[in-house]
């Protein structure tokens, strides 16, 4: 197994005493694809949000191959390659979705600072995002205001502003929420054609994306980690079943 | 100026009538205070100056006009250079708030134009910053500070404690009191600067009895609302029983009247002219009244009195070209309504007269509307205004 | 020592006006999402309208004390029904803007109408003694203010944590549409509350006529120490803006006798140095990195 | 919203109407003393580059500032000390008077580009009025409430007194700003303000940090207003209290509101209306400036919340559209500074009032 | 129950509602399945008097002007609503979010009862309300209008981002407040879990109503329908 990209060591975050995460170890191998499952609650936003410098964390260390970037704020730990998308949509309400995924294409130059500079350097991102939209299938909404896009489509435009970063690590929280099967299939193709060359970690409760996509699975319960294993050892583990799938539920 | 020759009129004057200014508050602080009321004062002067020469005058078409400055210097710069340029004004009358009093002095000065301030009290204009063309009419804090400082201190209020709002006015009227304080043998115990503005003065109130030894006065050089809000502090904190008289720096008729006498009874401060005073004042004061249906203050009657030695002076002149009429103007000496054994002094252009020692009367004591002083002496010119080489002027 | 303590009754007095305008101010923002510029003009109506009401129509200071605030509140349902609500919808920032037009139009107006010179308002007669505080005498009727002060600010603490209004009415200036949706009759809710803010306003004006000076510009010097005040507190917590109106006051009392060249800087300064430790004011919710 | 309109998604044929606009723009402001009286021309021209600046913020970056009267007056008193003192060109003093506004703007804008929408206002305003007491206090270099007197228009020997003549020696000073403001808009850097105003948290996650983004546009904010200020001061030969009063931050927020934020053009329009207004009222015999100021300001927030110029924008678009016969696609129409459709589910999804 | 006639709604320009009619009868769970942007939410948002711009006939158990009614009227007949995007408020703790609709139904559940069957939203009851995880949110969101005792409720994705656990225990309730006669318009995305609630299904493709279907009907042409939807 490759060495793990990003780890988390005795990782926690308490809110006003109660204890989000705790005690939370975490190695992803590097190109690798690793899921996050659990109940409702059980911290898998949080941790998402402690790897990505949007939280605090009351304790533990997280290092980025090998580098520590605990506390760093989001930003930096972004340029650092770690990329993610919202579970709860979060874009920019009346930028188009080209230039969403122009912003972020930018992001990664120092080209933001420039204020004396022309807008017209912009137009080199131009065919980029439109690869990238047309890859997440919203060719025909390039210029269509974040606001008008129907909810499944905002999830696709989040997808593709994450990809424009292209970042080693990818987290994504709950990419097919609200997305028919058509999408999410497009999802998983889209997501294997990514995956070379990168890490992507995956918050997920629809365990055919899972299956479909993970190298590894860790159940998180209560914000600790209950099993980590391949996809099939974690589906027959019976406290998985008690805690997060339940008896009846059928592979979908 | 861009006025080409005027049409018709006799050559005497630029462009054929002489235009009189007035450039003030008229819906601030000082709108009461002068206002309107003023430029109203200054149509008086004139229709009292046609009155009395009749076909002998230099010109029978005199103007007056005006703006309102809304007491910012920025508008009082601009508007003043306009009624320099476009209205024709020959010179312009009152402009209180120092900071456009200041800006319109250097206005006179680069259009070379005559410029008469009677609203602002920083004795700057006729200091440092004095000019040809520019003269201070009714009071300035020097004025204030000293008959107060000195007349109050020789009646055996010794000791002091004073509290004055820390910006240029506050300070300026701080020293000159201490300075009058001193001469006439009293001691100021201590001096707080205190915010400006401000609305709680209890903390200036509370030390001044604790004081050791206590002060016999408390001199205040607050100003409109501010100098309301502590002299009902100075009352309810039940100063006066406790021996401690209060002495003001500035007041003016209007805040008297704001808070009513009784508030005030007893105070002793400087005035520069009080309607009530002699037959001659309440004459004019009921021809005003009548026009105005309010009750003139000095700012008033100093409109009045300067606006009338202007054009005195230009009948003299027989011109109204600028540097003849201050050169008119320079080292004159007269006696009017308002300015009682006037000069025009020709080193600063500071304009003394006669001011006044006034104390508030208690309401049982007031007879008739706004009837709230009663005149205790009078400080002769000589003696009320900052001594001649002293403030820097070098004209 | 009794000085010293003198002096901080002195500061808690006039920490007792901020905190009935910051509370006021707090209680329209926290539930409506409005920064009301125009909250110092309606403290200036509320010493007006004690003044006018004296002077013209012979009501007392007591009657003045239920009365102005009354009609306060009208004038705030008015206000809100017309121009207030129409803004709710759009960004907060046009409402602030709003209130400060209104500021200039309703200084202006009463400038007109009554000149700009403070005007007589006496202390009433039941209180115009002095009190003997055991270690001090202090004069009764700010004694009062300060007891009113405290025991209104209480009141509406209370109202706002223990029923039903203060939760409606934060739902309601949260997302209107869906608090519609879920049965809640919006409409009747929000004009209450700001009217509500606004008399209390106006009240504090009332109780502030027998001490200050009574001019059109009295309100609009106090707001923005007011405002600083509720930065302090916190924004949007009520009982922060109050806590922090009375602890303002005493350290301006205090800062007048020790540091008088400071004393004006004072407030922004503190502001500042809570700015730094903690952006959201001291009792204002922090949130996510966001 | 109007920003993203002008940008590269402008439809090529109204480029033309642009040039057109900018040039009949350029020509008016030529001929602006003639057709007014020169100092308040030279006022307009000042103003124009504050609200301007000013609109950097709260257009652009979503923050209003309601301070920004500090660095407008720092800058007048720097602008005059400096000509005062050392008797260098104008131009010198008034750009050493930006620095100091800029320098000033960095602490300031530290502390409070960690707060955003009404806080920051707040805030914004505190800070000036502490600026204020200080300009109120340090009477040895301001002069106090006399203000800062006599400062010299010094250029070369040229003779400036006239104000008409002076106008066009400040002029270029403006437009340079002017343009510099543009400059900024239309950079990247502009395009990153604009979606950090949308959207911060989303700003953040693809690697902007935001606080530096805005502290920059803080700072800019407070140069370019600097620049006005010093102007304004060199211009009145003085620099007083007034400069650094909290009206004055409110009066440049009213022309950016009446021109329409988000729009500088609008601004420069804003500001010729407020300053002609606020110069007609001084003779016009009413007392009651604040009344017929606070009406209009209260109308448009409440009628015309695009101001002068969103609206007449609209107009276009709407002649445009009828000539073209072309349904547009759907898109939010409100210029709203700061929208937080979260919190405010209103400002994203109001419909279209064209209907 | 719930009648809808000749429902055209539109964003701006675009008409994403086309002559829909639809009936829900007392008692009955119906889904409204379709794509992305087919204009599920659309119709759930006219129900609800929350889009301003689209005209028909709505109707609530013979009341025929139902359709003109201001929203919170129409929740104070009975309606509850869980919007797609769970609608939770960040200044109302978890309770108060609870709290807020008044009961407008005669059959509300208890406070106690809500907490039973969601312990989480018990133990985080004094949180602001988004503070809660997504999913918790959605718990939220549903239990506050079971809470208020609608008698019919309009659910926009209610599963969404549920774990399977969950989802399942949402389905239980379902079934639940069905035997109690409640009606439920739901929009689902999930056809495999929308069998197992429902009664009937309607297809919604480019705003307009394309197929009804039973459960039945549904299984029997699943992979047909799969295909259609790609689900
Ligand atoms: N800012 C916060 N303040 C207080 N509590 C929080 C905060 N954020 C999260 N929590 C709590 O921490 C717990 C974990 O939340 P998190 O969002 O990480 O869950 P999750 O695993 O992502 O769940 P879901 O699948 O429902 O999204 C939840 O119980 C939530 O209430
Ligand atoms: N605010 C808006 N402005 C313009 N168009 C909009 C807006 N909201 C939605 N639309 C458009 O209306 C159509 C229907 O949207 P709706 O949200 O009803 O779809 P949906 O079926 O609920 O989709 P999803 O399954 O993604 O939630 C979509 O094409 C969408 O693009
Ligand atoms: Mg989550
Ligand atoms: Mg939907």
């Amino acid at each position: 197994m490759p060495p793990p990209i990003l780890q988390a060591r005795g990782l926690g975050k308490q809110f006003r005493g109660f204890r989000a995460v705790h005690g939370v170890d975490l190695d992803i191998a590097a190109d690798s694809v690793h899921a996050l499952v659990g109940p409702n609650g059980a911290g898998k936003s949080t941790l998402f949000n402690l790897l990505t410098g949007f939280l605090r964390p009351s304790a533990g260390r997280i290092t980025l191959a090998g580098a520590d970037v605990t506390g760093l704020p989001p930003e930096r730990v972004a340029r650092l390659g770690v990329a993610r998308s919202f579970q709860i949509t979060t874009l920019f309400p009346q930028v188009s979705a080209r230039e969403h995924v122009g912003l972020a294409l930018q992001a990664r130059t120092g080209l933001g600072w420039r204020f004396w500079r022309s807008e017209g350097r912009l137009d080199r991102f131009r065919d980029r995002a439109l690869e990238l939209l047309d890859d997440v299938g919203l060719a025909d909404a390039a210029e269509v205001p974040a606001a008008a896009l129907a909810y499944g489509r905002k999830r696709a435009l989040e997808l593709a502003v994450a990809l424009a970063l292209d970042p080693r690590v990818l987290l994504l929280d709950e990419p097919t929420a609200g997305m028919g099967a058509e999408d999410i299939d497009r999802t998983i193709a889209l997501i294997r054609r990514v995956r070379p060359g990168r890490t992507v970690v995956l918050v997920e409760h629809n365990m055919s994306v899972v299956r479909n996509l993970a190298d590894r699975v860790t159940v998180l319960q209560r914000g600790a980690v209950l099993v980590e294993g391949g996809y099939a050892e974690v589906r027959a583990d019976p406290r998985v079943i008690t805690a997060y799938l339940g008896e009846t539920h059928a592979d979908r | 100026g861009r006025g080409g020759p005027g049409g018709g009129g006799d050559e005497k004057v630029s462009g054929g009538k002489i235009v009189l200014a007035v450039l003030n508050d008229q819906s601030g602080v000082y709108a009461d205070l002068s206002g309107r009321n003023s430029v109203e004062a200054v149509r008086m002067a004139v229709a009292d100056f046609q009155a009395k020469y009749g076909d002998r005058a230099v010109t029978k078409n005199i103007e007056v006009v005006t703006a309102d400055h809304q007491n910012k210097p920025d508008i009082a710069n601009s508007k003043a250079q306009e009624l320099y340029d476009r209205q024709q004004a020959d010179v312009i009358l009152d402009v209180p708030t120092s900071s456009a009093a200041l800006a319109v002095a250097n206005v006179a000065k680069a259009k070379k134009k005559l410029y008469f301030n009677i609203g602002a009290a920083t004795t700057e204009l006729t200091g440092k910053q004095c000019n040809k063309y520019t003269f201070h009419y009714a009071y300035d804090t020097y004025m204030l500070a000293n008959g107060t400082g000195s007349a109050v201190t020789k009646e055996g209020g010794k000791n002091w404690y004073i509290v004055y709002p820390d910006y240029a006015f506050g300070q300026d009227m701080q020293k000159s009191f201490t300075a009058a304080i001193t001469a006439a043998g009293g001691k100021v115990l201590a001096k707080d600067p205190t915010p400006f503005p401000n609305d709680n003065f209890s903390t200036f109130l509370l030390k001044a009895p604790a004081m050791n030894p206590r002060p016999d006065v408390l001199g205040t050089m607050q100003a409109g609302g501010d100098l309301v809000n502590l002299v009902k502090q100075y009352n309810e904190f039940k100063l006066r029983d406790k021996g401690i008289k209060l002495s003001v720096g500035l007041m003016f008729i209007t805040d008297i009247h704001s808070l009513g006498p009784d508030a005030f009874a007893g105070t002793t401060f400087t005035d520069a002219w009080y309607w009530n005073f002699d037959d001659r004042n309440r004459q004019w004061a009921d021809r005003f009244t009548a026009k105005t249906r309010t009750r003139p203050s000095f700012a008033h009657a100093a409109n009045y009195s300067a606006a009338m030695q202007y054009l005195e002076a230009v009948q003299r002149a027989g011109t109204d070209a600028a540097d003849a009429v201050v050169g008119r103007l320079e080292g004159y000496s007269y006696d009017d309504v308002f300015a009682r054994n006037a000069t025009v002094r020709a080193e600063d252009h500071r304009v003394v007269h006669d001011v006044y020692l006034a104390e508030v009367k208690p309401k049982s004591e007031v007879k008739t509307d706004w009837d709230y002083e009663r005149i205790l002496r009078t400080i002769p010119a000589a003696e009320a205004f900052r001594p001649v080489g002293t403030g820097g002027c070098a004209l | 020592m009794s000085g010293f303590l003198q002096q901080c009754f002195n500061g808690l007095v006039s920490g007792g006006f901020y905190a009935l305008l910051a509370l006021g101010l707090a209680v329209i923002f926290g539930m409506l999402g409005v920064v009301n510029f125009a909250h110092g003009a309606f403290f200036m109506l509320g010493a007006f309208g004690a003044y006018v009401a004296l002077a013209e129509f012979g009501v007392p200071f007591w009657a003045a004390l239920v009365a102005v605030p009354a009609l306060l509140f009208l004038f705030g349902a008015v206000l809100e029904r017309t121009l207030i609500r129409r803004l709710v919808p759009f960004d907060p920032l046009y409402n602030f803007l709003l209130t400060f037009g209104l500021t200039l139009v309703l200084q202006d107006l009463v400038k007109r109408e009554y000149g700009v010179q403070s005007q007589p308002y006496p202390r009433p007669a039941e209180l115009s003694g002095s009190l003997d505080l055991g270690l001090f005498d202090y004069p009764a009727y700010q004694v009062f203010v300060l007891a009113a002060a405290v025991l209104l600010c209480l009141a509406v603490w209370l109202i706002l944590t223990r029923t039903r209004v203060g939760m409606v009415v934060r739902a309601a200036t949260e997302r209107p549409e869906l608090t519609r949706a879920l049965g809640v009759n919006v409409g009747r809710w929000v004009t209450p509350v700001f009217a509500f803010g606004v008399a209390l306003a106006g009240l504090a004006g009332v109780l502030a006529a027998p001490m200050r000076a009574v001019n059109p510009l009295m309100g609009a010097d106090l707001i923005i120490a007011v405002f600083a005040v509720v930065v302090i507190g916190g924004l949007g917590s009520v009982f922060g803006s109050v806590l922090a109106g009375f602890a303002i006051g005493l350290v301006q009392s205090l800062g007048n006798l020790y540091v008088p060249a400071l004393s004006q800087t004072l407030i922004f300064i503190i502001m500042a140095g809570v700015l730094l430790w903690r952006p959201a004011g001291l009792f204002g919710r922090e949130e996510a990195r966001t | 919203m109007i920003r993203l309109f002008l940008r590269h998604t402008e439809p090529a044929g109204r480029r033309p109407l642009r040039y057109l606009l900018l040039a009949a723009g350029l020509l008016l402001a030529l001929a602006l003393p003639w057709l007014i009286y020169p100092p308040v021309a030279m006022d307009i021209a000042s103003w124009a580059l504050f609200a301007a600046a000013l609109d950097l913020l709260l257009g652009y970056t979503g923050l209003l500032s309601f301070g920004h009267a500090a660095f407008w007056g720092t800058s007048a008193y720097a602008a005059g000390l400096i000509a005062i003192h050392s008797g260098l060109p104008f131009p010198v003093a008034v750009l050493g008077g930006a620095l100091l506004a800029a320098a000033l703007a960095v602490p300031i804008g530290y502390l409070c580009v960690r707060n955003s929408g009404i806080y920051f206002a707040m805030v914004t305003l505190a800070f000036a009025q502490m600026i204020y007491f200080v300009a109120n206090q340090w009477r040895s270099l301001t002069g106090g409430e006399n203000g800062l007197q006599g400062i010299p228009r010094e250029l070369l020997g040229l003779d400036l007194s006239d104000p008409f003549v002076f106008y066009y020696a400040g002029l270029p000073i403006v437009l340079l700003g002017l343009w510099g403001l543009w400059r900024i808009v239309h950079s990247p850097f502009g395009h990153v303000l604009v979606a950090i105003r949308d959207n911060p948290a989303r700003a953040r996650a693809i690697g902007y940090p935001v606080e530096r983004y805005k502290l920059l546009a803080f700072v800019l904010s407070a140069a370019l207003s600097g620049l006005a200020g010093g102007l304004f001061a060199i211009s009145h030969g003085f620099a007083s209290l007034q400069e650094v009063n909290w009206t004055t931050s409110g009066k440049a927020v009213m022309m950016v509101v009446l021109g329409g934020i988000g729009s500088l053009w609008g601004s420069t329009l804003g500001a010729a209306l407020v300053v002609q207004l606020e110069d007609y009222l001084s003779t016009a015999g009413f007392d009651g400036i604040g009344i017929v100021t606070g009406t209009v300001f209260v109308l448009v927030v409440l009628l015309f919340r695009q101001g002068l110029w969103g609206a007449g924008r609209q107009l276009g678009a709407a002649a445009g559209r009828a000539r073209r016969r072309r349904p547009k696609p759907p898109a939010a129409t409100e210029a709203a500074p700061v929208p937080t459709p979260t919190t405010r589910e209103e400002a994203a999804w109001t419909p279209s009032p064209r209907g | 129950m719930l009648t809808v006639e000749g429902l055209n709604a539109w964003y701006g320009e675009a008409q994403v509602l086309r002559d829909v009619d639809l009936a829900v009868a007392e008692g009955e769970i119906v889904t409204l399945v379709g794509r992305n942007g087919a204009g599920k939410t659309t119709l759930l948002r006219c129900v609800m008097g929350l889009h301003e711009r689209c005209t028909g006939r709505i109707g609530l158990r013979g009341d025929t002007a139902f359709g003109t009614r201001p929203a919170h009227r129409r929740a104070r007949l009975g309606v509850g609503y869980v919007p797609d995007d769970r609608g939770i408020y960040a200044t109302l703790s978890v309770e108060e979010n609870l709290l807020l609709p008044p009961v407008v139904g005669p059959d509300p559940w208890s406070l106690p009862r809500v907490y039973e069957t969601f312990p989480v939203l018990r133990e985080r009851r004094r949180f602001a309300g988004t503070q809660l995880s997504g999913g918790e949110q959605q718990m939220l969101a549903l239990a506050r209008v079971l809470r208020s005792g609608a008698r019919l409720l309009l659910c926009d994705e209610p599963t969404e981002g549920l774990s399977p656990l969950l989802v399942e225990q949402i389905g239980e309730i379902l079934r639940e407040i069905k035997a109690a006669g409640v009606t439920v318009l739901l929009i689902e995305q999930n056809l495999h879990f929308a069998t197992t609630v429902a009664d009937r299904h309607h297809l919604l493709a480019e705003g307009r109503i394309v197929e009804s279907l039973d459960n039945g009907a549904v299984r029997a042409r699943e992979h047909e329908l799969l295909a259609y939807l790609g689900i």
